[in-house]
């Protein structure tokens, strides 16, 4: 393991910059220099949608909507679900994983048989099931698909707990009298949380592309534009002849905030050497 | 399954159908928009409102032609002689919940299908008058209470079965009996006994039957063009009683036969070599549900299908443009935006009045219908005689609006709204909510548009996308502070008295907007009593007036409908009755198919 | 070998058990599908005369029962092969018969995606694992990172503007009574989104498995014994290097079954997908309950199909 | 008993360890069970060194860990300095492990990658908050010195900028923080390269008597044990087999299998010539162990007593304890 | 690199010539140079002792000669296998070498054999590639090479995977597979590393059977003296990717000239040392074979290096004995070395001395 340390490499410090600049962009939104996404920028005697233009760069939509400004709104709602959803997955999903890599036995049987239920459910299905029947507030969407990461989450916290546990410093910090917690929590999660952090990344790109999922079946949040509820706008099959950039826009703001997930995500996993991760 | 007892609460029950109809019709309704959304729920314009063309109805007369049917391309076909064979495909906006016109609500796609199966007793003219199709003649009594419907003779229905009295009785009786449509047509007829008869309808022979009505109407036949007047084979009807999934598989008289159903993707029919009509050239017909509008013009244009209908205006520009065969119709349902009046802060007239006045309705003329529709100020064309020149729909005037939210909240700001949950009125500002059916792409547009406008004249709008049924529902228990609705546009003007009379305000409405003034019903049953054309037209006049007064409607656009026919179809528009009438080509997007041959 | 297959199976069946019974309790507790079948009389409670209308749908639909009597009968039907009635307005026409008709097309789809994604995905590994870290690795490398990267429904509109609009190569549109042969064709543009990015997943994970496989020892040896490098790499690595693969495989196939609810609207066919988000919005408790455990069996047996398949492909997992 | 028996336990009246019959025993439900020791009895006077010997698989390993209590055994007896670690309440466990230690084969896997070096040393102080902060900075500081680690550079490096050589330093290191009266060593110099192996055998042969410390080695090379220990045992398939002081064990060896060890290892002499004595077939599986003697299927001088009946230890020497019917060395004799 | 080609005698035409033999890998931190000049000859029937610590390089030099390398290696230099030169042929070309000519056998069997495939197939791979039999035909070849390497129950053997054999079993195996073709020469690389000490002897004899059967070279790459003391006519001890000693196996041990050999072999307990001996540990770590000190490599680590050992690095150089090379300015034995000795033994570094 000590010959793999190369740096994490130009890509990675690239992807982590596209992430920065859009969440601050997402941040900083309302004070950014955008068009308002709200404004119809109607040009008297044409038809919207306009094409990219110096005015509008990407276009606008239908109702002459600028739609790199509602592209950068847009990131607000995707980035928080995102954040929000894969918060939720680490946080009940690393505990059960961790406790029940740890602990082994009945806790492990339990969390186990839970997180195979919840594997075996189709998850988009749970997904549509829970913001049909409940509601579509950002909570809600964020929870339901951070409830889809717990499983993955969960198995992955378990595998590395369980591969830490069983490495001689775990067995001597218990010979020099280390508590349970204090193992947990000094020498089990500073290594968990790497794995978990590379996967964080990657669950959080797809929990920003289930959310697309759920507009495109018209189950998102109700308030605020997403990147799917954009994309959703200029897909049928009409505007997309007539209009492409009307989903195309944010089709490339996506594209780039997951493949920068992703790929940095990816480079975390090699630089750390994380095996095994499998979504 | 379930049966309906008429009693004293017999309109709720009633009204419930209706809404369900409306459900139908919002699925079916609609534009072609491109959405993807999996619940076919469309449209630009909103919600349901099916076409009024169903129920309850009344009166001879012959006037009122409220029509603008713009014929865009093609002279009618003649001189050719006609071929039989092939099969003509249909490309529709949506499917149905069912073929049984006395049991399921349907839409425009759905009498697309049921048109082509039944045979309504009335037909609409040219001019949009009701006249005799499989009834042989349609006679009112002198006060225009009772209508005799003579049938023709020697008719069959698919099963052999003959049409006659009896079977015209099963057929209401049926719809009496219905969950769903008969909640429309029971404000007009006197409640079934307790005993089980129907004092609604009377046989007087063999081929005769009387409709009792409970209010004058000179127009009552505009009502059997649609549901009520389609006639379906009473065994058949008995056995769907049993069966309901037999509503799949429907028994007419029709110029077609029922084949074969997949629900959401095909429907098959073939020709009825007996058919009493005459000679029918197809050899069959294929409808299939599609969608999405952009790909039912590629379906069109690529030979897949042989025609299709769409409301969304751009296409029909397109389509224009391709110079396609397009029966372009003006005057269908209007698009609005409605308003409850039951519940605060819409209760009050001056909050209905701002909400109005912060309307967006240049926006969304310009951009939600990209200008191509016609805006409207209230339910009739400008051309119609029932149009009221002096009524203007009020809309774009924030200044206006502000002022009288000021003032609003001034008096009544502390009262509570039960949508929101909260005071009408937070810091001088109107807390509403804006409901709307979804998921719909263009929905969300409409949403954001209005909302815009509302906020800024001083509304906190609170967004409610709900499922279409649920928002059905809520919009028919009164669940809803502002809605976005689409209605109305019978070529019969009293047909759609149902949607705004007192009778129809209940738990469960029909008059959406719980808006009950008797005067206005006094002026709405008066003009369909009488025969006068002047008099009527006055008569509607002062209905407008004292709708666009009450400030329930911001009406923005009549739906402008298409039917296109591809190359190779003749005689799409060319059935006559019996005695020799042309009809109305189509009607809020559905026309009958038996004249038509292929090349 | 036996008892193993019995054991996975029994694992199988309680997982559905767990499945239905959560969805069938989640269903009950959150929807009302009085409201589907009777729409606002189900809200009219005061109403003597919907009070009836609702108490005899609950008769009728067996509402009025209590959940676990409700959840038994509905296992006791299901066992026997009845999936029960839809909750609809228009009637209560067996679920079997919706399942019927459109669970085939989903079939096609998935099958159709997945074999497209192996059969795309194999020599794509083996050609980026033989050429591990050069150029057309890289380029193999930057290929899926972008494919993995398009959402499914985004990749569908892309596909549909490329491949449909702009060159026209494929319909638009499903059309459900078209012979079988044109439908297959239909489906290829759908199945293709679903199967590109799983392509290119399968491609990262068997070409990382193939290019540790390629260090191990077993391999030197293999070419010391003067074996040719595609023999090698077909003989020796392929298989060995299988086992995340076909795990992932049948893991996915529960991602898939999610991604084709999208697709499936997007490309507007008939099947289990848009059937079940149909019923979902309308509270039809049988066709979603119906439509779940068809997902979660398929998506079940597959795994246990993997297992076995594991331990035929790997002599070391013991029967 | 059907152990190796008792008879080469010592009266000691100084015992650090004395450990009885222990046997530990994997699996569970259907999964085959393995006995990985059984019965094995031994003691280690204070200062002094015990060698285990013995081929991978036999119990050797998991002896030490049971005597840590990780896991515990199935069954048997350890006691430490008189008090049973398997009837201690959890609490009291964690205070007897401090006095005894361990070190492990795999320098690297025994310290944790996430954390400093100096701060894993320095983790059991603060565990138990042995003196002062800065008393407590002394005594890790001093001890890394003494195992030869910078303890700047400890204070900022992680493991992995470290060799494995100096990696098993900072390991022994930790192990001795808490002053500990037991240091059991598992394998500790099989990772590593024979030149760092000498370096880390000089380095616990240092601080053995510079921290009064009571060892038990176990490692499959002989040789090195021999280099470290006062006294060997041998272990073969979860059993004793023989016991000596390691000059003796090594010049008479008793048991067949020590001489088959012995004679295996590779002399980096040529002008030694390996005395033929090669073992035929392989380790049986320790699922289904042999009956009588467990060496019986591989042993040279196997007789049908050797196949029934288990050997219990017995003197043949000084000191010396052999578990066999037929031992190389049958007299008492008196090493030189 | 041509500093040591005076010291390779003529005599027999060897099987193997190595000359000048680089073998550098291109890493991210920089090119490894792992084999760095290095000179051999390998004879016919005798068996030649490559000894080192880990990281020396003695496993890339053993794969090197056989060409058996990663793309990312590159070799310089020359490999004369019976006249052909191997440096520079195609992977193509070489493998009719590979498993016919030359063969090997790995460090770990527990990874040397396919976890897949049956023991029959992979022992008639070779056979079947290179010497075309049918399948039946290799089937009885692989059971008398079953027979040859003493496995039991061969039949029984050819149906099993892998991991159903013990880990002296499967190299058994893996010496069958290597041995299947008839090579002239097979290359052992720890062979033994892996395998319980009662297993490793029977592995060792095995291999030196099977040289003196087929009259065939052995190279025995290891770490362990020991090994190589009872196992090999010649040894080459390898330090930091060049060799720096090299003799016949009883020269080296009787008149060991590399201070490094020596601290080598002194650092090794041994059986016939008293308990508690100490050890003579060889400070530090190899040097990182991308920026190897200049002058003597081992200098930095060496007790008796002066000056100009970390200046100038020494040539291999003959002893009387001219089969005997080592390179060191100050080998044990000259003036200079005894010097150091003295100081070092008087300021106590050193307590244990064999004699």
């Amino acid at each position: 393991m000590t010959a793999a340390r190369r740096g994490l490499g130009f890509g990675f410090w690239l992807s982590i910059s596209w992430l920065i600049v859009i969440s601050l962009a997402a941040i900083f939104a309302p004070w950014l220099p955008l068009k308002d996404p709200g404004e119809n920028y109607i040009v008297a005697g044409a038809r919207p949608p306009y094409g990219p233009s110096s005015t509008h760069w990407l276009g606008t939509d239908q109702d002459a909507r600028d739609v790199f400004a509602r592209t950068i709104f847009g990131a607000r709602t995707s980035l928080v679900i995102g954040f929000g959803a894969i918060s939720f997955g680490i946080i009940l999903g690393g505990t059960l994983g961790v406790l029940s890599g740890y602990f082994r036995g009945w806790t492990d049987r339990i969390a186990s048989i839970v997180m195979l239920i919840l594997l075996s459910f189709p998850g988009l299905i749970l997904a549509i099931l829970i913001t049909a029947l409940l509601d579509r507030g950002l909570a809600t969407i964020a929870i339901t698909l951070g409830i889809l990461g717990v499983a993955p989450v969960g198995r992955l916290a378990r595998a590395s707990t369980l591969v830490f546990a069983e490495r001689d410093f775990v067995t001597a910090a218990r010979a020099i009298g280390s508590s349970n917690r204090r193992i947990i929590v000094r020498e089990l999660l500073p290594n968990v949380v790497i794995p978990m952090a590379a996967l964080s990344l990657l669950g959080m790109a797809i929990a920003i592309v289930a959310e697309g999922g759920l507009a495109f079946l018209g189950l998102s949040v109700d308030e605020g534009v997403t990147w799917g509820k954009l994309i959703l706008l200029g897909a049928g099959t009409r505007d997309l002849e007539r209009a492409p950039w009307i989903s195309f826009g944010p089709i490339s703001m996506l594209f780039l905030t997951v493949l920068a997930l992703n790929y940095a995500g990816d480079r975390l996993r090699d630089y750390f050497d994380v095996k095994d991760i499998t979504l | 399954m379930m049966r309906s007892k008429v009693n004293n609460r017999w309109r709720r029950v009633a009204a419930s159908a209706a809404v369900l109809a409306l459900v139908a019709g919002a699925c079916g309704g609609g534009d072609d928009d491109a959405e993807p959304a999996p619940a076919p729920a469309e449209e630009p314009a909103e919600q349901p409102a099916e076409e009024p063309a169903e129920e309850p109805a009344e009166e001879p007369a012959e006037e009122a032609p409220e029509t603008t049917l713009v014929d865009v391309t093609l002279p009618p076909e003649e001189n050719v002689e006609p071929v039989f064979g092939g099969t003509f495909r249909m490309g529709l906006e949506a499917d149905v919940d069912g073929l049984n016109p006395t049991q399921n609500n349907i839409s425009a796609s759905g009498y697309a299908m049921l048109n082509a199966i039944f045979d309504p007793l009335a037909i609409y003219d040219e001019n949009g008058v009701a006249i005799p199709f499989l009834a042989e003649s349609l006679t009112p009594n002198d006060d225009l209470t009772q209508w005799t419907v003579k049938l023709r003779e020697g008719v069959t229905f698919h099963d052999g079965e003959p049409v006659n009295a009896e079977a015209a009785v099963a057929n209401f009786a049926s719809l009496r009996a219905s969950a769903l449509p008969s909640l429309a047509i029971n404000p007009f007829f006197p409640p079934v006994g307790a005993d089980g008869s129907d004092p609604g309808i009377t046989i007087i022979d063999d081929l005769t039957v009387q409709y009792n009505l409970l209010d004058p109407s000179a127009y009552f036949p505009a009502y059997l063009t649609g549901q009520l007047g389609m006639m379906g084979s009473p065994a058949w009807l008995a056995a769907a009683a049993e069966d309901p999934t037999l509503n799949q598989r429907p028994v007419g008289t029709g110029p077609f036969k029922f084949e074969s159903r997949s629900e959401d993707s095909i429907t098959t029919l073939v020709r009825n070599d007996s058919w009493w009509g005459g000679d029918v050239y197809l050899d069959a017909i294929e409808f299939s549900p599609v969608t999405d509008g952009a790909t039912r013009l590629d379906l069109l244009l690529g030979g897949e299908i042989n025609a299709m209908h769409t409301t969304d205006p751009t296409l029909i520009e397109e389509m224009s443009a391709e110079g396609i065969d397009q029966r372009i119709d003006e005057t269908g349902e209007e698009s609005f935006a409605m308003i409850n009046s039951e519940v605060p802060p819409f209760n009050d007239l001056r909050a209905r009045e701002a909400l109005t006045l912060a309307t967006d309705r240049e926006g969304y003329q310009l951009l939600i219908n990209e200008d191509l529709t016609t805006q409207t100020n209230g339910r009739f064309v400008s051309d119609n005689p029932y149009h009221n020149p002096n009524v203007v729909q009020r809309g774009n005037d924030i200044p206006a609006a502000q002022a009288l939210v000021a003032e609003y909240c001034a008096e009544s700001g502390t009262e509570t709204n039960p949508l929101t949950g909260g005071p009408t009125c937070t810091d001088g500002r109107i807390n509403m909510e804006f409901q709307w059916s979804g998921p719909s792409v263009v929905g969300d547009r409409i949403a954001d548009l209005l909302i815009a406008g509302w906020d800024e004249a001083g509304f906190n709008v609170t967004r409610d996308m709900l499922l279409q049924d649920d928002h059905i529902i809520q919009v028919a228990i009164g669940g809803y502070n502002v809605v976005t609705w689409r209605q109305f546009g019978a070529p019969e003007a009293s047909v759609d008295n149902v949607w705004l009379l007192c009778r129809t305000v209940g738990f469960i409405s029909l008059n959406w907007p719980r808006y009950c003034d008797e005067e206005r019903d006094a002026v709405l049953l008066a003009a369909q009593a009488t025969t006068d054309p002047a008099e009527r037209a006055e008569l509607y006049q002062t209905a407008e007036q004292m709708i666009n007064d009450a400030a329930l409607y911001v009406y923005f656009n009549h739906t402008r409908w298409s039917n296109a026919f591809a190359d190779g179809v003749n005689n799409a528009c060319a059935v006559t009755t019996p005695e020799g009438s042309t009809t109305r080509c189509t009607t809020n997007g559905s026309g009958r198919y038996e004249a038509i041959w292929l090349d | 070998m036996l008892s193993y297959v019995a054991q996975r199976l029994t694992l199988a069946v309680c997982l559905l058990l767990a499945v239905s019974a959560l969805t069938f309790s989640g269903m009950n507790l959150l929807g009302d599908p009085l409201v589907n079948i009777l729409g606002p009389i189900a809200a009219d409670t005061k109403n003597p005369n919907s009070i009836a209308l609702i108490e005899a749908a609950e008769a009728e639909y067996h509402l009025d029962k209590s959940l676990p009597e409700r959840y038994v009968r509905w296992l006791g039907d299901l066992v026997r092969g009845d999936l029960g009635v839809q909750f609809s307005s228009t009637g209560e026409p067996p679920v079997s018969n919706i399942i019927k008709e459109r669970a085939p097309r989903t079939a096609v789809l998935l099958v159709m995606a997945q074999s497209l994604a192996v059969l795309i995905s194999i020599p794509w590994a083996l050609l980026a694992a033989s050429r591990a870290r050069r150029p057309a690795d890289r380029i193999s490398t930057v290929t899926s990172f972008l494919l993995i990267a398009l959402p499914n429904f985004a990749l569908a509109v892309i596909l549909k503007y490329l491949l449909a609009i702009k060159l026209g190569w494929f319909p638009i549109t499903y059309t459900a009574n078209d012979p079988f042969l044109s439908r297959i064709y239909q489906t290829f543009l759908p199945a293709l989104t679903i199967a590109l990015p799983a392509a290119a997943v399968y491609q990262r994970l068997l070409r990382t498995d193939l290019i540790t496989t390629l260090q191990e020892d077993f391999i030197l040896m293999a070419r010391a014994k003067g074996v040719s490098k595609w023999k090698v790499l077909l003989r020796h690595a392929l298989r060995p290097s299988f086992f995340s693969f076909i795990t992932v495989f049948g893991i996915n196939t529960g991602a898939l079954i999610g991604g084709s609810l999208v697709v499936e609207t997007i490309f507007r066919i008939p099947g289990l997908g848009t059937t079940i988000v149909e019923a979902i919005i309308r509270d039809d408790f049988p066709v979603v309950l119906a439509v779940v455990m068809i997902a979660t069996s398929v998506f079940v047996l597959v795994n246990v199909l993997v297992d076995i398949l594991y331990s035929f492909l790997d002599p070391r997992v013991k029967r | 008993m059907s152990g190796a028996g008792h008879a080469h336990l010592r009266e000691l009246n100084d015992a650090v360890l004395q450990v009885r019959d222990l046997e530990v025993t994997f699996g569970s439900g259907r999964a085959p069970r393995v006995q990985a020791v059984s019965g094995v009895s031994f003691d280690i006077a204070r200062g002094e060194t015990l060698g285990i010997v013995g081929e991978s698989g036999c119990g050797k390993s998991t002896t030490g860990r049971a005597i840590m209590q990780m896991p515990p055994a199935t069954a048997g007896s350890v006691l430490f300095e008189g008090d049973d670690l398997g009837a201690m309440s959890p609490s009291e466990l964690r205070l007897a492990r401090t006095r005894v230690q361990m070190i492990f084969q795999d320098p690297i896997s025994s310290l944790n990658p996430r954390r400093r070096v100096r701060d894993s040393v320095a983790e059991p102080l603060d565990i138990w908050s042995r003196g002062t902060s800065a008393e407590r900075r002394q005594v890790v500081d001093d001890i890394l010195a003494d195992v030869g680690i910078d303890p700047e550079r400890a204070a900022v490096a992680r493991p992995h900028e470290f060799s494995g050589g100096q990696c098993q330093r900072i390991s022994i290191a930790r192990a001795l923080v808490l002053s500990p009266t037991l240091l059991i060593c598992d394998e500790p110099v099989s990772a590593l390269d024979v030149s760092v192996q000498a370096q880390v055998l000089n380095l616990l042969e240092d601080l053995k008597a510079r921290y009064s410390l009571t060892m038990m080695f176990i490692a499959h090379d002989l040789a090195v044990v021999k280099n470290i220990s006062d006294r060997v045992a041998v272990m073969y398939l979860g059993r004793l087999c023989e016991i000596a002081p390691s000059r003796e064990l090594y010049e008479h060896p008793a048991h067949h299998y020590t001489r088959v060890l012995l004679d295996s290892i590779p002399v980096p002499d040529p002008e030694v010539i390996a005395v033929g004595h090669e073992l035929v077939g392989d380790l049986p599986s320790p699922v289904d162990p042999p009956s009588g003697c467990r060496f019986h299927t591989r042993c040279p001088a196997a007789d049908d007593q050797c196949r029934t009946e288990e050997p219990v230890m017995r003197a043949v020497g000084e000191d010396h304890y052999v578990a066999c019917h037929h031992p190389l060395v049958t007299s008492v004799a008196i090493s030189t | 690199m041509s500093q040591t080609q005076a010291s390779l005698r003529g005599g027999p035409e060897p099987l193997v010539s190595v000359r000048g033999l680089r073998t550098l890998f291109a890493t991210e931190r920089g090119l490894v140079r792992a084999v760095d000049g290095v000179d051999l000859n390998i004879h016919k029937g005798r068996s030649l002792g490559i000894v080192g610590e880990s990281g020396c390089g003695k496993t890339v030099l053993s794969r090197s000669i056989m060409g058996l390398l990663p793309s990312t290696a590159h070799r310089e230099g020359s490999v004369r296998y019976e006249g052909h030169e191997l440096v520079g042929k195609s992977v193509g070309s070489m493998r009719r070498f590979w498993g016919q000519e030359m063969s090997m056998v790995f460090q770990n069997p527990m990874v040397s054999l396919n976890p897949v495939m049956r023991i029959g197939e992979q022992i008639a791979e070779p056979l079947r590639i290179h010497l075309g039999m049918s399948r039946s035909d290799a089937r009885d070849t692989a059971l008398q090479l079953l027979e040859e390497v003493r496995i039991p129950e061969p039949k029984r053997r050819l149906r099993q995977y892998a991991h159903e054999l013990s880990g002296g079993m499967r190299q058994r195996v893996v010496i069958a597979i290597a041995l299947s073709c008839g090579p002239a020469i097979l290359f052992a690389d720890e062979p033994t590393t892996a395998l319980d000490v009662t297993v490793q002897s029977q592995i060792l004899d095995l291999i030196a059977e099977r040289r003196q059967d087929r009259n065939m070279a052995v190279v025995l790459v290891t770490h362990d003296l020991g090994v190589v003391a009872g196992h090999t006519n010649e040894i080459a001890v390898m330090y930091a990717g060049k060799i720096v000693e090299r003799a016949p196996t009883n020269e080296l041990f009787a008149n060991v000239k590399m201070p490094y050999t020596r601290s080598l072999l002194r650092s090794i307990p041994r059986l016939d040392d008293d308990p508690h001996t100490r050890l003579h540990a060889i400070s530090g770590r190899p040097p990182d074979l991308i920026d190897p000190p200049s002058g003597c490599r081992f200098a930095p680590r060496c007790a008796y290096a002066r000056e100009r050992c970390h200046v100038e690095a020494p040539p291999l150089q003959p002893t009387e004995n001219p089969d005997h090379v080592y390179a060191c300015w100050y080998p044990v034995g000259s003036a200079e070395f005894f010097e150091r000795e003295e100081e070092l033994v008087a300021t106590g570094v050193h307590v244990r001395g064999r004699q």
